[in-house]
Parts: C-alpha cells; structure tokens; sequence
C-alpha cells in the first residue's frame, strides 16, 4: 500500500483523462440533493457533497435492470425464447463513493455471490467497477457507521481511498484495480512510478500516516450515535421475533419503501415481465419487503399479512437473521439515510439497541 | 401527416351507443374505420385506468358515448359519469394531453346518424393533432447504458425553476 | 387565552410557549379519557429521535401520556392511523387530521362513536425540507441548539399547503385544547385567486410544458409509494398498481408509469383530499406531489363548491351528482 | 458465468385435465435441447420455475420422477395470472423451465427406513414423483415399508389416479386412498380427513421410520398432533413448504422463514427445523 498526493489543481484534468478508459460514475447535486449517476462528458464529481440521497447501490444493483428479451410473434426466430439483453461491463470508474457505501457492496455480494449461485448482473457489474473513494472528514449527525464494522475512513471495499488533505487528495492506493485507474488518470506513469514524473503528484512522506490516522480520528470522534449489536447475536431468533416490542416499534411506520430504496444494503427484488406489442422484455426490479405484494400467495394468504410484521422482518433480516446466515456482523453500514428519510422516523438505531438491549 | 390515419380507442355503453354503432353499421351510415370498439355495460363503468391504458398501448385518442342523460339503463350510471369525465378530462390536460384527444358524447340507440357524425368529427379531431405524444409506453428493448444509473435529465430544470419562481 | 395571531409573528419563543400549552394540555387529555375508560388508546405525536422530527405513536396507559408531545412539526395526518380500528381510540387532530376523519366516517372507514377527538387549533407545520437547508448542521456543532432557539415561524416557513390552510382549527371534536386559532376569511374569488396560485402557474403553461414540467418534476420519484402510504385516503385492499390482471401500472423505472401512478393516485382522491400536506411530508425526494391533488381540488371548488371533509352531512361530490351538471363538454 | 435466471426453452407435450373440476392440469415438457434434459438433473421434492415469456414465472413441484426420461412433468393448480395463462396453454407452445430449485427430500437419509408419506389435495405432485422414484425396481430394495396416506376433497378431486389404482394391487406399498366425502356407493376406499385416517394406519413410531408430509397448511396443522400421539420425532417429520418466491436461488429476499429461505435451503424441512424458526408461511 503506497500513499501519493495529488494536487487539487490537477485533480479534475485527471478524472477527464481517465474517461478514455472508463465510464465515471460519481456524485452529482440534481435539484436538492446529491446523486450518483453517470458523468457526462466534462462533468466532474462533486468531491464536497455530504451524502447522495439514494446510495449509489445502483451501480451495480439498478433499480430496474433487463435481464432478457423476447420475442412473441411465432414467426419470428427463436420465438418465446429468452434471449440475453446486450450488456456493457466495460470498467467503470465510481468516485468519490463514501467508504460505507463500497463497503456495502460487499454485504451486497453476499447474496448476489456465492458458492451455489452467481447473479450474472452484479457479480460482471461489480467486477467492472473500481472504487474511488473519498474519506469522509466532517460525518453528519446520522452516520453511525463506526458502529457498523466500518467508519469514514474505512479502507476494505475500496480501490483507491481518497483523503482530502488541505489543497490535496492523499490517495492510498489499495488495490492494483485502484493503481489502474490512477495511471488512467495520469496521476502515475504506466509503471506506477511517481516521483518527479506527474507534475502536482507526489510521494507522501512518512509523516502522511499519521496525518491520515489524525483525520481519522477526528473524523470518528464527531460520530455521536452508537449502536451494538453484540447480544442480538447471542440471543434465539425466535426470542427477538416474539419480543413484545415489535406492535409499538412499528405502530408509525407507513410501510413505505423509503428506507428499502434508500438504503445501501437492502438487496430484495422482484422479476417482471413486460410486453409491448409482441416484443417483451423480463427485467429485475428494486421490491421492498414493506409491501404486502412481496410475500402475498397466490391464493391470497400472506404469511406477513399485518404491517407491523413487515416492519419486523425488515430490521430481523438486518440485525438478526444476516448475522446468523453469515456470521459478518450486521447488514447496515450505518449510513443513516434511513433515519433521515423515514417519513415517521423509524429509527434503526434505537430499534437496534432496543433488540440488543429489550426483553 | 395527410397519411396518418389515428388510432381511437372507442368505449361505448352496451344499452344506447353501441346500440347507435349497429343501427350506423345496418344502416350503412359511413363513418372512418379508425375507431376500434369495446363494449361496456354503462359509462359510468370506464375508469381513468383505462383512458391511460389506451394512451399506453398506442392509441391516439379515446372516445367515450354513453346514454343521454335519464335515459342511462341503470338510471343514474351517466349522471356519475358525467362529473368523473369532467374532472377527468381537466385533469388530463392539465398533466399536457391535448384537448383533442378525448371526446365524451351521449347517442342513444336510435340515433345511428349522430353516432357516424360524432366519429367523423372524432377521428377528424384527432387526425388534426397528430399521432399521440404523450403518455405512450416506450418501446421496450434493452436499457443497460442507462440503468446502472439514477434516472436524471440534468439539462431540464423547468419544475425547479418554476417551483424557485412560486417559492419566491 | 385567545390565539389571533399573525403567523409572520409568531416568533419561537412565542411557538415554544404555544406547544408547552398544547402538549400539557394534550396529556391531561389523553390521561383521563384512559382513566375513565372513555377510550382503549391514544394515537398522538411524541418526540423523533432526532431534534424537530416527531413520530405518531400509539399509547394505551395513562402513565404513558407524558410521552405525548405538540409541536410545529407534526406533519404527519393521524387520521391515516385510525382507519380500519375496531376499538375506541383518541385522536389527537387538528384542522386537515380531523378533515380526513370526517372523510372516514362519512366512507365508513370509521364510527364517530369509536372516536375520542382532541381537538387542536393549528399555526401550521414547518417545511421539511428547511430543517434539512437550516439545520444539516455537522455532527460536532453546537450551534444546532442556537438554530433551534432563534428559529422563527413565519408564513415562509410552513409547508406549502398550510400557508393556503383553509381550516386550521378542527371540523368536529370532542374537546378542544385551547381557544381556536383565527381562520382565514377569503372570498372564492381570493381563493381561487390565491389558494390555487400554484395549480393557476401550471395551467397558465403551453400543453408540451405542462407534460414536460411534471416530467422532470417527476424525473427523481422512485415509486417508493410514501405518498400514497402517508394518505389517509389511500385504503384500498389491493391498490391499482399491485393490480395484476390487468396490470395498469408497469413496475419499472418507465417514467410513463410513474406519471401514471401519480396521475390515478391524485385522481383517486378527487373531491377526498384535503390537502393536509402528507404526500408531500412523507416524500423523500421532496417532490411537490401535491400539485396533482391540488389541481382536483380546485377543480372541485370551482365546479362545485366542494371543500373535502368539512361537514358529516355532505356526500363527496363523486358520489352525487346534478341533473344539471356541467355538461358542455360532451356532444 | 451460468445465468441461473435463464429458463430452459421446453415445448408442451401433452397436456391433461388433472381432476373433475378442471382447475388442475397436468403439463408435460420435452427441452429443446436434449442436453438441456440433463442439465435439469433433478431429486424427488424439487421445483422448477415455469417461464411464461410475457406473463411471469412460477414455482411449482416436480411431479415426474428422476426415473422417468425424455419429459418433465408438473400439476399445475388454476389461480393467478401465469397459472390462468398456462391452463390456456395448446400442446407444441414454446415457453420456459429454470431448475431444478430447492432441496429434495434427504434421500440418502432415508435409504434403510421405512417411510410413510402424507398427502393432500394437490400438494401431492412431489409426493407421485417421491413414490414413483421409490418404486422403480432398483430403488425399491433400498428402502422399507412404505406407507401412503393421501386425501382429497372428492373422488373427482384425486390426482394421478390411474397410478393409485396400479399402486393400490401392488404388495410393495401400502395406499391409504381418503376422499372427504362421497356419495357414490362403489366408494372402496377410506372417508374422513387426512388426520383421521393417518391415526388409524401409520405405522408405530420409531427410529427407522420417518413421515414426509405435504399438504395444505390446515392439513398440515391437524396431522402433526396425530404424529405426536403416535411418537414420532419431531427430527422424523419431514414437511415440504410454500411461500411466494421470484428467484427460487434465494438472492430476492421474500420466502425467508427466519434466516432459511424456502427456496434455496427448502422447501423441505424436518419439523425440529421449522420449530426454531418464525412460521411466516
């Protein structure tokens, strides 16, 4: 792992050359609030943006994605047979994705990766991506994510972890996906050498370390909001899905999909048909477990039929059933788009601590 | 434009219009083949789900004929009718249809000549605005180069700049 | 003590004292119609876990009533959590909540005799969306208490349909718990004029910018459904867009279904809503979803004269009709 | 990469009205590709997704045996948009299969033991493909006694039928055919409810036999008490669930009972399973 210093200035020449190589991906203000989506040409990151109101899961998880197309007309080759949708998994480049975001890409992978099935989709998505991150020096008063098994500087889902430094970017390079990127950008020489060779880079001296683990802890002292987890664990899932607390937890809660689309981990979809004329298509779909439609049976029967109960399985699947399956402490990042978004403030932290803590 | 030829989709009352569509077919009254027919029990039965439907799935305007007033086979379906097609309408253009492309008549059964006129009109109406614009689904096909994306059509700013205008 | 005041005077202080009146008043309230068994629950506000957020809740002791709270940021419609209730519940309501309980008992989602209403005069909500402008504050910042402190309420702070309120105090009650608030008086004219003002900007557009306005207006929705969950009149067994045979509504990200989701939605409330502001509170994307009710809503006022939710003896005006009804649109 | 989502083309080869109401039918499907057949090497008590270009996908049990070659089977119960759909369906139409999905019953488990399976209504289509695989001739020796219990509403209402006559003569099985009712007086076999008649047949508990059941959930309710009386262990009750699912590889998150998805670590679960998690099914 090797640390360099770009100057600011140069910055933005950068991210424009890397474009010959990669389609950028990174956060935009589209009319109140910040969003990831695709850079268009001569478009730059916005490197001081708080939070993007949706996470940018999307990347990689769009919230509706064709998976095949069809053909119905029985004249046509290859009718009533799914044909695979044109994809394009050129690599992609997201920056300035925040540490907790890229590292719910890797709860994500989870479930769409795994011994006995692959998501085609998201594993070829993912691999695509190269994660630029940015360190987040000044967290706002939602993030709990040092509580999360990850914090603003968290450097374990990402390629490059971008510190902002004064008048630089301190880029700790964590993976050679991540030196690709930088040499596409012109921030280092094919070889990856630096030294005198880019104008406005530099090697960071030795003292770099402990500036980065400054910011750091700074940056983690201005978290105020804690959550644990610890006994949750400990406890039988049947003990935490009767506990009597579950009716009250959920008495406000609109069973809106706010908190599901917003969140960087909720992973749920639906498949969909759609046919215009004889040609369909048969896409995935973002779906909220908040929704009755999401378990309903065909005969009408809906194993979580009450609203309360579908407030329940949300953060049981969260806090307590993705702890049990896989042993990698919980599904949330603490991000804290949730809490701010939430219509009736259902707040995962205190319902955390009230299945960590409550009888 | 003098080739299009509109698309209307045509939702008639089983007891007076559709009554009115057969009496101009036996009659051999001329109207344009442009309208294509669905039969309802009363008008008081068509749903704004279904105008949009119609729009969706390529239809360039949309006629709806029900009985005249007191005379509706179920009494008082076309007095109900009647306000939720007003408010329907308005609401439609509001939301940027054209005027033109939806038309409401009262036919009763017996008047096959006004139901051939009414189509002209309608067809001819509909003939003048053109093929339909808005509220139609897109052709389906694979949208992989923008959905790894967040939707966002950054170059129109209209309703921020408007709702800037109204907060100010 | 008589409240007439001038919203653009109100000033926190004052607002602070107005809501330390309401909340005690509202737990005296709610402590004794539990003691005296007049009702099983209390469906009230109480504190958010985070400064100026607030969260309906649900109590059913009189110990409990202490949590119950007033402030200028009870956005949320309680009328939207008593339908469908079997047993006897308090509401703590002002004007537009008890608008839309009038919609549920006259639609029978609920008996007035099931119904303990608290009555509150209301000097409207503050926008939501200014806490996230005035107070998206660093965590480490101390200067959120100062903020709150000299936060004044003035008329360009409330949310956009309680400046145009129509009935800031409560249609019916069982008691109230202050002196009511001074209504707006204003002519037809004046609120076709004024109330109206933002519908009157989108008519006055050409037809294709009209389309494309609410296009890009909707461009960021991601059919998360809070406005129609926020709705006290969205109640429906099976809404129209989890309808499958047919299916109206595609599921996708096609912006012409999601103008077809806002479009039934809205019409679906015609002459119901009472532009209580709940869509729009509960929007995360803060879009202005209100435009489309409000449009029916005048539509209703002008053609007419209906104002939802304002009298127990008035059927809502799809549900009636006049043998001499506009009908110079039809041929 | 595999994509587990991409349905086999099949063709519809043979399509039978299932039982006297009509609101059944059974479907035969060939693949397209006869490689396709293979990679669709399926276990009794699996489920596949039928694929309907257009209309959507269903899960629905494998009737046909893993004995049986050239075709896969499924009874298909008339009820939402795709079933409507398929029980239009002509033979020679084109649409889909992905699978097989879900676990099956342990099999391997169960080689030595004596079995009595437990069937209602038309939840009995894993159960035909169970009995089928149990009684080709090299299978039939690896296992023990086999009991049947299977109920239906009607005479008209039994599914497989002819298969029940034939399994009925042979001394290698032991069927217990119950109809709720009945006014036909020829009527030969059992009357009452499927709790009822196991009561009065199952074989004693013990460690070498083990219950498969697979049934209606009010089925389901009143026969395990039954089992209980008669002592079996809750680890010896194996059941087969439902819930609704869209992947069936259990990435969309919906059929979770717990922390076990149906789909993918089910659908079959011992009782002593089922006992520790939610029954959100």
């Amino acid at each position: 792992m090797k640390i360099i210093k770009i100057d600011k200035k140069i910055w933005s020449d950068g991210v424009e050359k890397s474009r010959d190589s990669y389609r950028l991906i990174g956060p935009v203000k589209d009319r109140e609030f910040h969003q990831f989506r695709e850079l268009a040409k001569g478009e730059q990151p916005d490197m001081n943006y708080k939070n993007s109101r949706l996470s940018p899961k999307s990347i990689a998880f769009p919230q509706s994605e064709t998976m095949f197309i069809y053909d119905l007309d029985e004249k046509a080759e290859e009718h009533h047979i799914m044909q695979d949708a044109e994809k394009d998994y050129s690599p992609r480049a997201v920056i300035g994705i925040r540490p907790y975001d890229a590292k719910a890409f890797k709860i994500l992978d989870l479930n769409f990766n795994n011994s006995d099935y692959q998501d085609p989709y998201w594993v070829n998505a993912y691999n695509c991506t190269t994660f630029i991150s940015l360190a987040v020096n000044s967290p706002d008063k939602f993030d709990f994510s040092t509580s999360c098994a990850t914090g603003p500087f968290d450097d374990s889902a990402v390629d490059v972890l971008l510190v902002d430094y004064n008048d630089s970017y301190l880029a700790k390079i964590m993976t050679d996906k991540g030196l690709a990127w930088l040499n596409a950008a012109g921030f280092t020489t094919k070889n990856g050498e630096i030294d005198g060779a880019v104008t406005g880079v530099s090697e960071a001296g030795e003292d770099i370390y402990e500036i980065i683990e400054k910011l750091k802890a700074d940056a983690e002292s201005k978290i105020r909001s804690k959550i644990s987890f610890d006994k949750i664990k400990e406890k039988s899932i049947l003990d935490i899905f009767n506990a009597p607390f579950w009716e009250d937890i959920a008495f406000a809660c609109l069973n809106c999909g706010t908190c599901t689309y917003s969140c960087p981990t909720c992973w749920c979809f639906d498949i969909q048909d759609e046919t215009n004329g004889r040609k369909g298509i048969r896409q995935k779909n973002w779906d909220s477990c908040m929704t009755p439609l999401f378990t309903v049976h065909a005969t009408g029967h809906n194993p979580r039929h009450n609203d309360w109960e579908r407030t329940r399985q949300r953060f049981m699947h969260k806090l307590k059933y993705f702890q049990d399956k896989y042993n990698q402490g919980i599904m949330c990042v603490g991000c804290g788009r949730c809490v701010e978004q939430c219509p009736a403030n259902i707040d995962i932290r205190n319902i955390c601590n009230q299945m960590n803590n409550g009888e | 434009m003098s080739e299009f030829e509109p698309k209307i989709i045509t939702i008639l009352c089983n007891w007076c219009t559709y009554g009115a569509a057969d009496l101009a077919g036996v009659s051999r009254f001329q109207y344009p083949p442009n309208i294509r027919v669905i039969r309802v029990p009363c008008s008081g039965r068509v749903s704004p789900k279904m105008i949009l439907s119609a729009f969706h799935n390529g239809a360039d305007g949309v006629w709806i004929s029900g009985c005249h007033p007191g005379d509706c086979h179920y009494i008082t379906g076309n007095y109900y009718a009647r306000r939720k097609f007003m408010l329907l309408k308005n609401f439609l253009e509001y939301n940027g249809i054209e005027p033109g492309r939806i038309h409401f008549s009262w036919i009763s059964s017996a008047e096959g000549v006004k139901f051939a006129e009414v189509a002209r009109d309608v067809v001819e109406s509909v003939r003048q605005l053109g093929p339909a614009k808005y509220f139609i689904k897109k052709e389906l096909d694979d949208n992989d180069l923008c959905s790894c994306l967040n939707k966002s059509n950054p170059d129109n700013n209209l309703a921020k700049n408007i709702l800037e205008e109204q907060a100010a | 003590m008589t409240m007439n005041i001038n919203q653009s005077d109100i000033n926190k202080k004052q607002i602070d004292i107005i809501n330390q009146q309401y909340t005690e008043k509202i737990r005296e309230s709610a402590k004794k119609v539990l003691l005296e068994k007049k009702v099983d629950v209390v469906i009230g506000f109480k504190n958010g876990t985070e400064p100026m957020t607030t969260e309906p809740c649900l109590i059913n002791k009189a110990s409990d009533a202490d949590k119950l709270i007033w402030n200028e940021h009870c956005r949320l419609n309680l009328a939207n959590y008593v339908k469908g209730r079997k047993d006897k519940a308090a509401v703590v309501a002002k004007g537009c909540d008890s608008r839309n309980l009038v919609n549920h008992i006259i639609e029978h989602q609920i008996k007035r005799e099931n119904l303990y209403i608290i009555g509150v005069p209301c000097n409207g909500m503050v926008d939501k969306s200014l806490n996230l402008k005035e107070l998206k504050v660093e965590a480490e910042s101390d200067t959120m208490q100062e903020n709150l402190d000299l936060f004044p309420i003035n008329r360009d702070m409330l949310q956009d349909n309680c400046k145009t309120c129509i009935k800031r105090n409560p249609v019916i009650f069982d008691e109230m718990i202050a002196e009511p608030v001074k209504e707006r008086e204003w002519t037809k004219e004046e609120k076709l004029k004024e109330s109206f003002e933002s519908v009157n900007k989108i008519e006055a557009m050409a037809e294709s910018d009209r389309w494309s306005f609410f296009n890009d207006m909707l461009s960021s929705c991601t059919r998360c459904y809070a406005c129609r969950n926020a709705c006290p009149l969205c109640y429906c067994p099976t809404c129209f867009v989890d309808e499958s045979r047919p299916q109206w509504v595609g599921k996708g990200t096609d912006l012409i279904d999601v103008r077809t989701y806002h479009f039934l939605r809205a019409f679906h409330c015609a002459g119901r809503c009472t532009d209580c502001g709940a869509c729009e509170a509960a929007c995360p994307m803060n879009i202005k979803v209100r435009l489309f009710t409000k449009k029916l809503d005048k539509e209703c006022f002008e053609n007419f004269g209906w104002e939802a939710g304002m009298s127990l003896d008035e059927r809502p005006p799809l549900d009636v009709y006049k043998v001499n009804d506009n009908a110079n649109f039809i041929r | 990469m595999h994509n587990p989502y991409k349905p086999y083309p099949v063709r519809i080869d043979d399509i039978q009205i299932a039982t006297e109401d009509k609101s059944l039918r059974t479907f035969k499907f060939v693949f397209l590709d006869p490689e396709d057949e293979e990679r669709f090497a399926y276990k009794s008590g699996q489920f596949a997704e039928l694929s309907i270009p257009g209309q959507g996908e269903i899960p629905i049990g494998i009737a046909s045996s893993p004995t049986e070659k050239g075709f896969v089977m499924f009874t298909v119960f008339r009820t939402g948009k795709v079933t409507s759909y398929l029980h239009e369906m002509k033979v020679g139409d084109i649409m889909g299969i992905r699978g097989p999905l879900g676990n099956w019953y342990p099999w391997d488990k169960l080689e030595g033991k004596n079995i009595l399976i437990i069937g209602g209504g038309f939840a009995f289509t894993t159960l035909r493909s169970s009995i089928k695989m149990v009684l080709d001739p090299p299978n039939r020796k690896k296992f023990g006694k086999i009991d049947v219990v299977y109920g239906a509403r009607t005479p008209g209402m039994l599914l497989y039928k002819e298969e029940l006559m034939e399994w009925e003569k042979r001394d290698d099985i032991n069927i217990h055919i119950t109809v709720d009712s009945t006014n036909d007086p020829n009527w030969k076999y059992h009357t009452g409810f499927v709790p009822t008649i196991t009561e009065k047949v199952a074989p004693p508990a013990d460690n070498d036999t083990y219950a498969i059941i697979c049934g209606p959930p009010i089925m389901i309710k009143f026969t395990q008490p039954v089992l209980d009386k008669l002592g079996y262990e809750h680890d010896h009750i194996i059941m087969s669930l439902e819930n609704r699912m869209k992947c069936g590889i259990g990435m969309c998150g919906r059929c979770n009972i717990g922390k076990e998805l149906v789909c993918k670590d089910g659908p079959v679960f011992t009782l002593e399973q089922l006992n520790k998690t939610p029954r959100e099914y």
